[in-house]
């Protein structure tokens, strides 16, 4: 029991996924993540179709003028505390569609961003790290909220 | 009659991109579906308009994940055709194999993606298991999972070794069997049946009137397979294109499935064809010229215009994709459809939006 | 045979763009694609059509203010790209079955007509 | 409904098919491109592979003799490891770590 | 206490003369008046109880004479609007009602005796009428201004308040009267009420709608009248009790029976004669209210409940209770498919008399107390949910339930009884469904009777839930209007508010003073059920409506505990719109293809294609006109 | 002796409290499991619903309405109210009624969050209310003529199990249980996976405590529910349990092994061989007049 109320946040992450300007392929990697391979529902992570209910937001893909309106309504739809993961080189920077006249770069510009996770696209392996990163980072944003003045305390 | 005005999408769980259908329903019906698209539209064909041509090949590679190989072969063998380039033979075949393996890809995940939009999770799980081991081959011969950069002007990049060969032959062969599993499913489990039979009906007539392609217009019984064509390797090969006379989300399945099958026999007589030799030619000069090329896609045929001036960047590159050409048939298979089975139907056009948008 | 250079190119005028594609579409043709090349402030609109794998395209020529007519009541399969031209470089079709009015891709913020060179050199 | 209840079935009598990835870690492919690697003491900063590079995820600052990579821009294309003439580029197969900031591998060459 | 009796009898109709006289300014001050005059005896008589009154010599003389002139007034009036309006229909009745008025004339009546018999069934009645009724009058108040204002027609409320008061009055003598040739005599005249207020537009679909009320309703006099006759000289019996008193079953009294039952059918609107209450929807609410729903069509069941002894155990009896659970079957099923509120709660008033019309069918004690004590809480909820809808038609211009999406927004107090009005029509502890609850325990054993109640209570939550679900949902519509705060409006509201959640709570003392006493009255035997602690006991089961009271009393203890956990501390947010709100608009706006901003909204679904209002009921005119002929043609007894 | 009786009911009524949603929990868990073995993955340890529904008591309270929540916690005390009288043995036509209450309220929080989604989401759901409500009384029905009383502690008295002479409507009630576990082929109006056309149907709008509070209520549900199965095999609770985790396996084999259907067929479906199967088998009871107590 102390465990569980130790690493509450970090025990279920619940995910919602936004496809900005992405090629796809981070997608289908991010997807793959849940297939019986990889399984991301190991570690509590479910891919839950609206924000309201998610922990995280997964974006990938570069914000475009159209979609950062989607983005941003999604971010703040999501209950506190809420961590972004750019995944794929493109919502990181843009990467190589940066200098694309409709890509604003990457979706930091519009989000604070909380974890990074490089890569074109990134292995699935590397996504689940970036969601193991981001439920911790969800724990001390727990914390944090739970206690303001005292600070992070891991 | 009170309508129902629902937007569906861009961000909705089915979809797994950004595609937004204004629905309006009459009690449970259908009545007017627009989509709206935008939302990836990243203008990359301008972007190639700065880059200069053999980096451009990462760029189109980058319109779709899913469908990349085969975008960046499109596009190296247009320059290749401006610049008079012939490459070498064993290049052609690794190329058509590659091609194959991700129409195999693309299959699968789609395949994977239809049965999650009728809620049968279990047998998208199933599906995406399959896939995996297609990504390994394509891991393993060229580094990466769904991107693969293999494509180069004037050649490939990645060349085959034995322990590849043996692996992808290990692999189908293994697979084949698991797909008939599936596919059994697929086709013959009832309540897959009710959701996929009758559902998204397009007639021949309005497929041609709305320039449908791919397996869409085969599973409409219009036999439109530009791999007849013998471009690449394929006219060293021998198979006929696969038709389905069901005119319906069923046909479309149908096809899609025995194209699977249809591919690794590609894959195998490819295999045994395998000349050996180079696998690229260096390349000089600049391309002058303009072209079109063309290719079938998983999902279609995909056209390429490019226009170069003799500078190392291009002046025009346009990509007309499948996906493109097929979005119109929404248009038509939509309005009278119900709304359980929007997602089926939008589903089975296999919409590949960020290629639709480049 | 399929990746060559595009020959059997009829320019047509302006005005004659509907009756030709109504030809195109009488022998059997279907609506592949269409391109527009920007050569300085003229805009060359190629109509590519399909018949059995052989291409046979249409030219016409307009300027950027130019009303177009659409063909997509001939081919609906058109009305996505000439929305798109009409999104990036600003021409004007009319009669479009479904008209998204330069919204397809771009909103109010975006670039507008952002494939047009302006600095033609 | 028999050929589906087959499948899982099956799946459950035998062994999940899972890869418990952080606990348990397949190796990569021998030709798994998952990051660049620079060593820097062959490096002539001719800036070949800043050009080259179709994502410009390198800058090669020939007068500070300073190498800089985006290593959140890299697309892992693998072509600046192609053009590079001394190959101080290399490609790996491990994994680059996700990171809670981007910042840029900035490499300094010191004689 | 017979004058008290008397006193009912004539207050609505003083009130009715004054009404006349008055001007437009009094009738507020004088329907307060009459709210609380009527209430204050009928409660009083409530208070002292039942008793039996017998009108003999003179008083006989002068009450026969009152009955005889008055319907030979009706019969002219009759003659009058058919010739004026050209309805053969209609004449072709009147003729035979002018025989039979002439018969029971010139047979003149040997006992020379008129009884009024108040029994406790009577006197819950009695409360309904006058305290429902009353309330509804001062509704009307609020209503029908605007209602005439709205509908461009010349105001006539000249006409309509006398005719409501008489209404009144002839309800409470039917009621109060056990003479047959009484009970038939205030019959007519609800009839003939009815009429001129259904056709109170005075347009053609008011005059089609009225008519057709008529003509159906004086088949049901008819029958009644020649059941009449056919007991007295058969049986020579005149007297409601006496054929309960009356102790062999036997053809001739069954077929009698059946043709009052008939009668019965035909004002509560059963299942071939249901096309007139329908109609008489164009009406206005108040009307649709206090006649069509809580008092006039009950007049229907209260005869049918009143009879039960008669057949109660017969085949006749079995019969009566398939014909009703169909009728509630196929009215629920109709009602799904219903946008109007007005028809909605049209179909659901047929249904639930159906109900009744069973329960009284099969006859068990358990099943006579579920349709009393149904009479009693569907005449409050209806009303409540009758005024409501005028009340919302007014406020937004529409009773298409889809229109009221959104309605807590514009007129939350509204919408909160709206809602609490449809709550208690389809959830327990409410007291719809308790005797719900009750009727189908009483029907468990017969499995054709309980099949139709499951099936059509399971429609019944359907369209009730989705018309409740559309008044709650929040934040759809952005109507213009607003709550009006007009006490005649919301004084009755409140009331019956109050009173559905009164009666609910104290389901015991109404059980134990007005229903088990009536039943065992009826059925000669205990009802094999008690109510105690707020529980409801039978053979079979029980039903504890407390612990549902308790649960609903911790559900506000926990909306309190939980105040900050769950409600103070929420963020409001926009809804889910797949991303792509727009707050300029607002909440429910979306950016479209086109890039323009548009609402989005959802419908119900109706079923049309399935539940086609035309084809159930053609296919309910088959199957009920069957059951009454084959029970005509000799499956009685 | 008064207080030594009230003792034990309080203490039974704690027992009442706590158990369920215990065992609730880790049905739910085992569900997760055993689905992700069928589908040849690891799955979530066990206690990962317990993680999820703490996770989502620290979440920030978010809402599209201030009231949408008050319909979330009358959902739940109908539910453990209905899960308390069939526990009490009370009479079962009231347990249904009140069971009915729990789930009106959810699909009337459901529409009033006035989300295009959860709102057509909850009209789903009022049409699967359509189709499970009858089947539900007629099993009642079923009993009562059984046993002559619609009191499930009569039940104790007889000699022979309710599944001998109501097989058809056992049937019945496995289909009704697809329904109410939210299984494919019937999770039309909210499934456990979010991967439908609408987003999460009902619960599209609840996030953080009052989805947990939801979730909570779901696992008296279950319990509920299989309650509802043991009932079939009073006379021996243990073959009673068994025929209750048989079904709940079957009811996961199901939900894997079918695509979702439409609603349309499940409101033909039901209306027409289910509630058909269940008025055979009533039908038969009533002509053979069978008694079981
Ligand atoms: N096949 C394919 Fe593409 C291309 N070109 C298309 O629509 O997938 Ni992303
Ligand atoms: S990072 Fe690469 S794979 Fe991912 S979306 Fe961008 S281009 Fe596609
Ligand atoms: S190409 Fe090689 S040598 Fe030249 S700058 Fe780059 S890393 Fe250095
Ligand atoms: S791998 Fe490709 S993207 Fe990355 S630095 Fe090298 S050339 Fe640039």
């Amino acid at each position: 029991m102390a465990g569980i109320s130790k690493n509450i946040m970090s025990k279920s992450p619940w995910v919602v996924h936004v496809n900005c300007n992405s090629c796809n392929g981070c997608d289908i990697e991010f997807l793959a993540c849940l297939t019986p391979i990889y399984d991301a529902e190991r570690l509590g992570i479910i891919n839950v179709g609206t924000p309201k209910q998610a922990d995280i937001l997964v974006v990938t893909g570069s914000a475009n003028y159209k979609n950062i309106d989607v983005l941003k309504n999604i971010y703040n739809q999501m209950p506190e505390p809420k961590v972004v993961v750019a995944v794929g080189a493109c919502a990181c920077t843009g990467g190589v569609f940066h200098s694309c006249y409709n890509v604003i770069g990457g979706i930091d510009e519009i989000l604070p961003v909380d974890v990074y996770v490089p890569g074109c696209c990134p292995k699935p392996e590397s996504i689940i790290d970036g969601l193991i990163e981001a439920s911790r980072i969800l724990e001390e944003k727990r914390i944090k909220i739970k206690n303001p003045d005292k600070g992070v305390a891991i | 009659m009170a309508k129902t005005v629902i937007p569906f999408g861009p961000q909705h769980p089915v979809l797994p991109e950004p595609l937004q259908l204004k629905l309006v329903l009459e009690d449970d019906v259908v009545v007017e579906a627009i989509p709206a698209i935008g939302y990836v539209h990243r203008g990359l064909e301008k972007l190639t308009e700065l880059k200069d041509y053999e980096q451009s090949v990462y760029i189109v590679e980058r319109v779709c994940g899913i469908c990349s190989f085969m975008h960046s072969m499109a596009y190296t063998r247009g320059i290749e055709s401006i610049m008079n380039i012939q490459i070498p033979q064993r290049a052609e075949y690794i190329r058509t194999i590659l091609a194959e393996i991700a129409r195999v890809q693309s299959h699968l995940l789609w395949l994977g993606l239809l049965a999650d939009s009728f809620g049968f999770e279990s047998l998208f799980m199933e599906t995406w298991r399959y896939r995996e081991d297609i990504l390994d081959i394509m891991e393993m011969i060229t580094g990466n999972r769904v991107i693969i950069s293999a494509n180069k002007v004037g050649g490939v990049t990645k060349d085959f070794t034995d322990e590849h060969i043996k692996f992808i032959l290990d692999t189908i062969n293994r697979l084949e069997e698991k797909i008939k599993d599936v596919e059994n499913v697929f086709l013959n489990n009832y309540t897959v049946k009710q959701r996929l039979a009758g559902i998204g009906i397009l007639t021949p007539e309005d497929a041609r009137e709305l320039g449908a392609l791919g397996p869409i217009a085969k599973g409409s019984g219009i036999p439109l397979d530009l791999r007849t064509t013998g471009y690449s390797a394929y006219k060293y090969l021998d198979f006929e294109p696969i038709v389905d006379n069901h005119c319906d989300s069923y046909g479309r399945t149908v096809v899609r499935i025995k194209e699977i099958y249809q591919s690794f026999q590609l894959i195998r007589q490819a295999i045994s064809k395998l000349p050996s030799g180079e696998i690229f030619i260096p390349v000089k000069g600049l391309p002058n010229g303009e072209v079109i090329s063309r290719l079938e896609q998983p999902r279609g045929e995909a056209i390429y215009y490019i226009k170069t001036n003799g500078t190392k960047t291009l002046s025009r590159l346009k990509i007309r994709t499948p996906t493109f050409a097929n979005i119109p048939t929404l248009l038509k298979m939509l309005p009278g459809s119900r709304l359980q089975d929007v997602p089926v139907i939008v589903l089975t056009i296999d919409p590949c939006i960020s290629c639709t948008e480049r | 045979m399929l990746d060559r250079m595009i020959d059997n190119v009829t320019t047509v005028e302006k005005k004659n763009l509907l009756e030709a594609v109504n030809n195109m579409k009488l022998k059997g043709y279907r609506f592949a694609a269409m391109t527009c090349v920007q050569e300085n402030d003229i805009f060359e609109l190629d109509y590519h059509f399909d018949l059995n794998f052989e291409m046979e395209h249409i030219k016409i020529v307009v300027n950027q203010t130019d009303e177009i007519t659409s063909i997509s009541k001939i081919f609906p399969a058109a009305f996505l790209i000439e929305n798109e031209y009409q999104d990036l470089y600003g021409l004007k079709f009319k009669g479009l079955i479904v008209d998204y009015k330069g919204a397809l891709y771009l909103t109010p913020n975006s670039p507008k007509t952002p494939m047009v060179n302006n600095k033609a050199e | 409904m028999a050929n589906m209840l087959n499948i899982v079935l099956k799946n459950f009598l035998k062994k999940p098919k899972t890869r418990l990835y952080p606990l348990k870690e397949r190796d990569s492919f021998e030709r798994t491109r998952h990051k660049i690697h620079f060593e820097t003491a062959d490096c002539i900063h001719c800036g070949i592979c800043q050009r080259k590079c179709p994502a410009d995820a390198i800058k090669v600052n020939r007068a500070e003799k300073i190498w800089e990579l985006n290593a959140y821009r890299c697309i892992i294309c693998g072509e600046c490891v192609n053009v590079c003439p001394k190959k101080c580029i290399t490609m790996l197969n491990k994994r680059r770590d996700v990171a809670e900031n981007k910042k840029y591998i900035s490499i300094k060459k010191v004689d | 206490m017979e004058q008290i009796v008397l006193l009912l009898l004539l207050i609505p109709l003083i009130f009715s003369i004054v009404f006349i006289y008055s001007n437009k300014k009094l009738y507020k001050p004088l329907s307060f008046l009459m709210f609380f005059i009527c209430s204050i005896l009928s409660i009083f008589l409530a208070y002292k109880g039942s008793l039996s009154i017998r009108l003999t010599g003179q008083i006989f003389k002068i009450s026969e004479g009152i009955i005889t002139l008055s319907e030979i007034l009706m019969i002219l009036y009759l003659f009058k609007i058919s010739v004026k309006h050209h309805k053969i229909g209609i004449f072709i009745l009147t003729v035979i009602q002018t025989i039979i008025t002439l018969f029971t004339i010139f047979t003149p009546d040997k006992s020379e005796i008129l009884t009024v018999g108040i029994d406790k069934f009577s006197l819950a009645m009695l409360l309904i009428i006058n305290i429902v009724g009353t309330l509804i009058v001062i509704f009307a108040n609020g209503y029908i201004s605007e209602y005439e204002h709205h509908h461009g027609i010349e105001s006539k409320q000249k006409l309509f308040y006398p005719i409501i008061c008489l209404f009144l009055s002839a309800m409470n003598g039917l009621v109060v009267s056990d003479s047959l040739s009484m009970v038939y005599f205030f019959w007519e005249i609800t009839t003939i009420t009815s009429f001129i207020l259904i056709s109170y537009n005075g347009d053609d679909e008011a005059y089609k709608s009225g008519f057709r009320a008529l003509f159906l309703n004086l088949i049901g006099g008819i029958c009644f009248g020649v059941g009449n006759i056919l007991l007295k000289k058969m049986l020579d019996i005149d007297t409601l009790s006496g054929i309960i008193q009356h102790g062999s079953i036997s053809l001739s009294l069954m077929l009698p029976v059946f043709l009052l039952c008939i009668a019965g059918f035909v004002k509560s609107a059963q299942m071939p004669f249901q096309s007139w209450l329908l109609g008489a929807m164009v009406a206005p609410t108040p009307v649709s209210a206090l006649l069509h729903s809580s008092t006039m069509v009950k007049a229907g069941v209260y005869l049918i409940v009143k009879l039960s002894p008669a057949y109660a155990g017969t085949r006749l009896g079995t019969v009566i209770a398939i014909y009703g659970a169909f009728t509630f079957f196929i009215c629920s099923a109709i009602a799904v498919a219903q946008r109007n509120a007005k028809r909605i709660l049209a179909y659901s008033t047929i249904a639930n008399l159906g109900l009744i019309i069973c329960s009284a069918g099969i006859g068990t004690g358990v099943a006579v107390s579920a349709a009393i004590i149904l009479i009693i809480f569907h005449a409050i909820s209806k009303a409540l949910l009758f005024l409501c809808t005028g009340q919302i038609e007014h406020t937004i211009g529409s009773r298409d339930i889809e229109d009221m999406t959104g309605l807590i927004r514009i007129a939350p107090v509204l919408s909160i009884l709206t809602s609490f009005g449809i709550i208690s029509m389809i959830l327990p502890p409410f007291g719809v469904l308790v005797t719900k609850w009750m009727s189908i325990e009483a029907a468990g054993s017969n499995p054709f009777v309980a099949s139709f109640l499951v099936l059509g209570s399971a429609l019944t939550t359907l369209y009730y839930t989705k018309w409740l679900g559309s008044i709650l949902a929040y934040p759809v519509t952005e109507l213009k209007a607003q709550d009006k705060k007009d006490f005649c409006i919301f004084f009755p509201l409140w009331a019956l508010g109050f009173g559905v959640l009164m009666t609910s709570i104290f389901i015991t003392p109404i059980f134990n003073n007005f229903v088990s006493p009536e039943v065992n009255k009826l059925l000669k035997k205990s009802t094999d059920m008690y109510i105690k602690r707020g529980e409801v006991v039978s053979k079979l089961g029980t039903f504890n409506e407390a612990m549902v009271f308790i649960a609903l009393g911790l559900v506000v203890l926990f909306v309190i505990l939980m105040r900050r956990l769950m409600i103070s501390s929420a963020n409001i947010k926009s809804i889910y719109m797949c991303g792509e709100n727009n707050f300029a608009e607002g909440e429910n706006y979306f950016r479209s293809w086109n890039g323009k901003y548009e609402k989005a909204k959802v419908s119900n679904l109706y079923f049309d294609n399935i539940l086609d209002e035309k084809a159930l009921t053609t296919f309910g005119y088959v199957v009920s006109s069957s059951i009454i002929i084959i029970c005509l043609l000799g499956g009685l007894k | 002796m008064i207080t030594l009786i009230n003792l034990k009911i309080l203490i039974k009524l704690l027992l009442i409290l706590i158990l369920p949603p215990v065992i609730g929990c880790i049905l739910s868990g085992i569900d997760r499991k055993v689905t992700a073995h069928l589908q040849g993955r690891v799955g979530p340890p066990l206690l990962q619903p317990l993680y999820d529904v703490i996770k989502l008591f620290n979440k920030e309270n978010i809402v599209v309405n201030k009231y949408q929540n008050v319909y979330v916690i009358t959902y739940f005390i109908f539910v453990v109210l209905s899960l308390f009288m069939l526990l009490m043995k009370m009479d079962f036509l009231m347990i249904i009624f009140v069971y009915t209450i729990a789930n009106t309220s959810l699909i009337v929080g459901g529409m009033s969050t006035g989300s295009p989604y959860s709102r057509i989401g909850s009209v789903r759901e009022t049409i699967s209310m359509l189709a499970y409500e009858p089947i539900l009384l007629f099993y009642i029905i079923g009993m009562y003529m059984l046993t002559g009383s619609f009191k499930i502690s009569k039940l104790a008295y007889t000699n022979k199990p309710l599944l001998y002479y109501l097989p058809l409507i056992f049937i019945a009630m496995l289909f009704i249980m697809t329904i109410k576990f939210k299984k494919s082929p019937f999770d039309f109006s909210t499934s456990h996976h979010a991967h439908q056309e609408l987003v999460k149907g009902m619960f599209t709008e609840y996030s953080g405590p009052a989805l947990a509070i939801i979730e909570v209520a779901h696992w008296y549900e279950y319990v509920f529910l299989l309650g509802l199965i043991f009932l079939f095999w009073y006379t021996s609770p243990i073959i009673g349990l068994i025929l209750a985790l048989i079904t709940f396996f079957l009811e996961i084999v199901i939900d894997n092994i079918c695509a979702r259907l439409s609603w349309e067929w499940m409101l033909k479906f039901t209306w027409t061989i289910i509630i058909g199967l269940s008025i055979a088998n009533i039908l038969f009871i009533y002509l053979y007049n069978v008694k079981i107590l």
